[in-house]
């Protein structure tokens, strides 16, 4: 039986001009990497929108494998955003395979 | 006038755009991938900047050009001012979305212009190369008022800065367009030849398509617009009026041809939707896109295409003949 | 007849489909991006529909047009019962799945009417310009006679209904052939010169490209088909040539030119592989996908790009002759 | 320590030209928003698929975060659906930062 | 109330060009299939990459449900290509509706 | 050779190459959809292609080809030899990564030879259509040398066998080119006249977009790299000037026309970054992209399209005038 590690995953769901400030805390908080997915539509608050790249409104979806500690210090680190860029941070454990390096 | 409306009206172009309009207020699902769009937006912007440069390297450049691009920074950095009031006054915008909404339409609409340019072609009035320039450079401005206004009097979460200026002053369209402008330049007419079939040649028939495909996102916006009152929708058809009147004067005023004064004012009527929105989303996250994107892109835009085009060549024109 | 058939197997436009089909049995990895495929059938319709609609402004309105277009309505309507009896009693295939497939069959698929347009243009017997609303009339009404024969004597389901109306009536092909025929008819001659360059002169390239997709695509879900018999490829290609055999005949005795009687036979012949399938997989969930594309895509598709339209064009010619 | 709240995330695996309907789900069972993601290829007992939206054949996936009640209501609503037109709904728990709006 | 069966949901972070390789080993595994999402950018210890499919070195996402045994199962298949080939495979449990045929 | 560089410098097509690297060095957003990109690099590799294969339809096949084609066959097997001996000595790489890069530049960059393609056009020295067969077999055996040397004395993994031939032999640009270099061949002058519009009259245009995305993504590689020592740098720009020059000498030897002379040297010049990091992935998943990628993409690639084209073709100038 192949031995798992247990981690945190976490989702950010996030507008696409500010990946780049959720990664860049991503690397700020150690963890070893992350991963962006498209997004092509969606409805909120906001109300709805569909494959708007073009006008700068769409989301993309950030998600990245760490452990427990640094999982919290990222959502710590993105706190003082969450709220006021409308993030959407979901987390949760998961098994991860060979996952020493995460 | 009625002529030039008319052609408008049977222009391919423009017939594209109503149907687009039409294909999404009947609720089809008729939808262009989104890497085609923004493939066409690139595309038309290369093609726009490439061809301003070839024509300022065929005409050379003069005292007209200077003034023309100071009077497109300075109109993009104080219209927010005059739509921050009416934002307030009128339609009661608390002052974050005011500020947001002012920064759309103090900046401009690339595709508008691109439109309004063949528009003013087939009416013999082509605008001067370097139009493509100020297009360009009032971009900008318009987001530092914009975020001035919504932030006075408040402290401004700062740490986002670096973000938010290379959004500004490096987004995607202004390098392009001012990368093309140049490229053009550069190339002249000769080496513009080369790539003529696909930038010139094949320009229009894009443009239909991408308006096919903004006329859809306009009216879905418009159908799903919960945050949009009919003050607000006032304001939508009175700033490019007012707006676009005042730029066609002061193009005027600074020497501009009419075909240039036109596409001056047409570039001050004209509110933003690409670089602004994503900048906002940024630097003012809790303004509603809802709001702002419903006035510049639902109501703004189809009205400057079908309308505001037409409209300020005519006053262009009626100005230069007096 | 040979000659055509040569000419066809040495046009580039053949030769792609033919490479795609190759290649997808050889497991290469070679494929069209996705948004690429999605935007070039989307421009293969509006320039077909362009071209349709600037033709009709042309050659003017006759009561062929009507005839055709009832021609059209009424075969895509009965042709299922047809393709249904066939699928039930030769192939034994359950109601639903009959009903399923019998609706592709009464259908039409636009790519193969958009290349007989071009065979048939190349052998100097175009079909007329307002055979392309005949294309988009004949898209919709089959999938209703599918859906009755499939669910006939069955309680249906019927809380998806709007959905299905729009995905049946405004299904973005039929409005944006329409829409683009519509456009063409209104900006004539003159206007299309503007867009000329990207509809007409890149078309047949773009169509080069297009089948070369649908040359992977189609091998590649033959490869994969679990649920074809011999039985239904029997009937894969019986089918075609059944149905454009009955279309080219109808096609001549409500006295269409050659040109258009082949176009019309290739129409009947043709089955769809993008609308109806959609329409499937919201009214007909449990039909089984692995059947109805095996058939209308992989087969007949094929049959009626490499054969089809040949055979069809020296019928038409022939009952002309006679 | 930054407070979290547990939500259900709901995934639903969809043809394509039927997100409509499970989105239209989502709204009436009074869930803040929702977002689509792009699938690109799969297999299942209906064979494979790749890159066929072409076909009209392809999916998506639909991602909601919900309370646990209004999930389970949108599984209810949608389980006339679910094996006719071969959806494949999975749901589980996950921490949500600020989550007291969904 | 609905019923629901625990299943496991894996999901494979792997490059494009080996996404062949890991549905072989699934439906080896014996599972009822499988779904690949596009992944548009990402860093690692490799580094920064971004939509350079052109380049053949992006990554896409394979997403299965399974019992419990044949997640394993398909785990311990994937273990030689894990580490060497850089996989990324995460796994937990979630509830699936009418997933008795997972 | 200053006129041919300067000319070079003002050509849109190496100026959009200019922009991108300059947007990426700037940290500009500006990107062009991978699906944009993606398509642009097919349509360029079947409008080579079919070039080459009317070419040949056109002059014939004569023995030049087969000494060409053998010529390629063996200078990509054992170009990576010299290669491999340089990295591991001078650059004091591990056996793994030095047979990865190794292998890259035993290959050949589709874009590099398009670019090329053009640039010898304009100085009236177009290469032989059938370089685009050389093109196309160079690509691949460079592979198998690179996975020897990196896997000499190693037990190997055999079991993705199946995979990595597929990926090697029928990889999408080999099949692409070959299938409509065959097509172009088939079809002819008569042929092609139908798509020339697109895949003639565009390319140029295209070729300037898609070496913006390339600027883009080259500068961006090299900004990221973390694995490029200053010892790798110095070989990502030793290689091709010895590679290519070799090659230029073993054209002129076989007796190649100056132009096919100067191309087959580009061609050993050049470094692959699509095909073979794809096999790379695959076959030696241990080594680091992110050092062969920033060698060929990032530096090779750049070095070639500013530098080693006109480079190379005055010494084919040179060597035929001798
Ligand atoms: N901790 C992580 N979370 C999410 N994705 C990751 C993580 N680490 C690596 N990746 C993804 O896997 C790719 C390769 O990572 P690596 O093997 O570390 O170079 C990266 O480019 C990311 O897309
Ligand atoms: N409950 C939810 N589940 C999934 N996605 C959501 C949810 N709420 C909001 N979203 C996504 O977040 C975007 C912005 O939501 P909002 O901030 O509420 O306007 C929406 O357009 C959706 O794409
Ligand atoms: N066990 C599974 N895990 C993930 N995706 C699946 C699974 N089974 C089916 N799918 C997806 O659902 C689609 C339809 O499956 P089916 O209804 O079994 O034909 C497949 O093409 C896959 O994309
Ligand atoms: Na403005
Ligand atoms: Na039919
Ligand atoms: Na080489």
């Amino acid at each position: 039986m192949i031995e798992t590690i247990i981690r945190k995953r976490i989702e950010i769901l996030v507008d696409s001009p500010l990946v780049r400030r959720v990664t860049a805390e991503i690397d700020a908080a150690g963890i070893s990497g992350w991963s962006v997915l498209p997004v092509t539509s969606g409805s909120g608050r906001d109300g709805r929108w569909h494959e708007e790249r073009v006008t700068g409104v769409d989301k993309s979806l950030v998600l990245s494998i760490a452990s427990p500690e640094k999982a919290s210090a990222l959502a710590e680190a993105l706190a003082p955003i969450l709220t006021s860029h409308g993030l959407l941070l979901t987390m949760w454990d998961v098994e991860v395979i060979r996952g020493e390096r995460f | 006038m009625d002529l030039i409306a008319l052609s408008t009206f049977t222009s391919p172009v423009i017939l594209f755009f109503l149907l687009g309009l039409l294909a999404a207020t009947l609720r089809s699902e008729l939808a262009i991938p989104e890497a085609m769009a923004k493939g066409m937006s690139l595309y038309l912007m290369a093609a726009i900047g490439l061809k301003g440069g070839v024509a300022v390297a065929e005409s050379g450049i003069d005292a007209g050009i200077a003034f023309a691009l100071l009077a497109g920074i300075v109109t993009s950095l104080l219209m927010p001012l005059l739509a921050y009031i009416a934002l307030r006054q009128f339609a009661r915008l608390d002052q974050i979305n005011a500020g947001a909404v002012a920064a759309h339409y103090g900046s401009v609409s690339v595709v508008t212009f691109v439109t309004a340019n063949e528009v003013l072609g087939v009416m013999a009035m082509p605008p001067a190369g370097y139009m493509v320039a100020v297009l360009a450079v009032m971009e900008t401005p318009a987001i530092l008022t914009g975020l001035l206004l919504a932030r006075k009097g408040q402290a401004r979460a700062g740490h986002d800065r670096g973000e938010l200026w290379r959004e500004v002053f490096l987004n995607a369209s202004v390098v392009l367009l001012l990368g093309s402008f140049a490229i053009g330049a550069i190339a002249g007419p000769k080496g513009f030849a080369e790539v003529k079939p696909l930038f010139d040649s094949g320009f229009k028939g894009v443009l239909c398509l991408f308006l096919l495909d903004m006329g859809l996102i306009a009216a879905r916006r418009l159908l799903d617009a919960r945050s949009l009152t009919w003050r607000l929708a006032v304001l939508a058809i009175a700033f490019p009026l007012v707006n676009g009147t005042i730029g066609v004067i002061i193009g005027t005023a600074i020497g501009l041809d009419p075909g240039s004064a036109a596409a001056f004012g047409i570039l001050c009527a004209s509110a933003s939707y690409i670089a602004v929105p994503a900048a906002m989303r940024l630097a003012l996250p809790q303004a509603d896109p809802g709001i702002y994107l419903s006035m510049s892109l639902s109501l703004t835009f189809p009205f400057n295409i079908l309308v505001g085009i037409s409209l300020f060549a005519a006053l262009a024109n009626s100005l230069a003949g007096s």
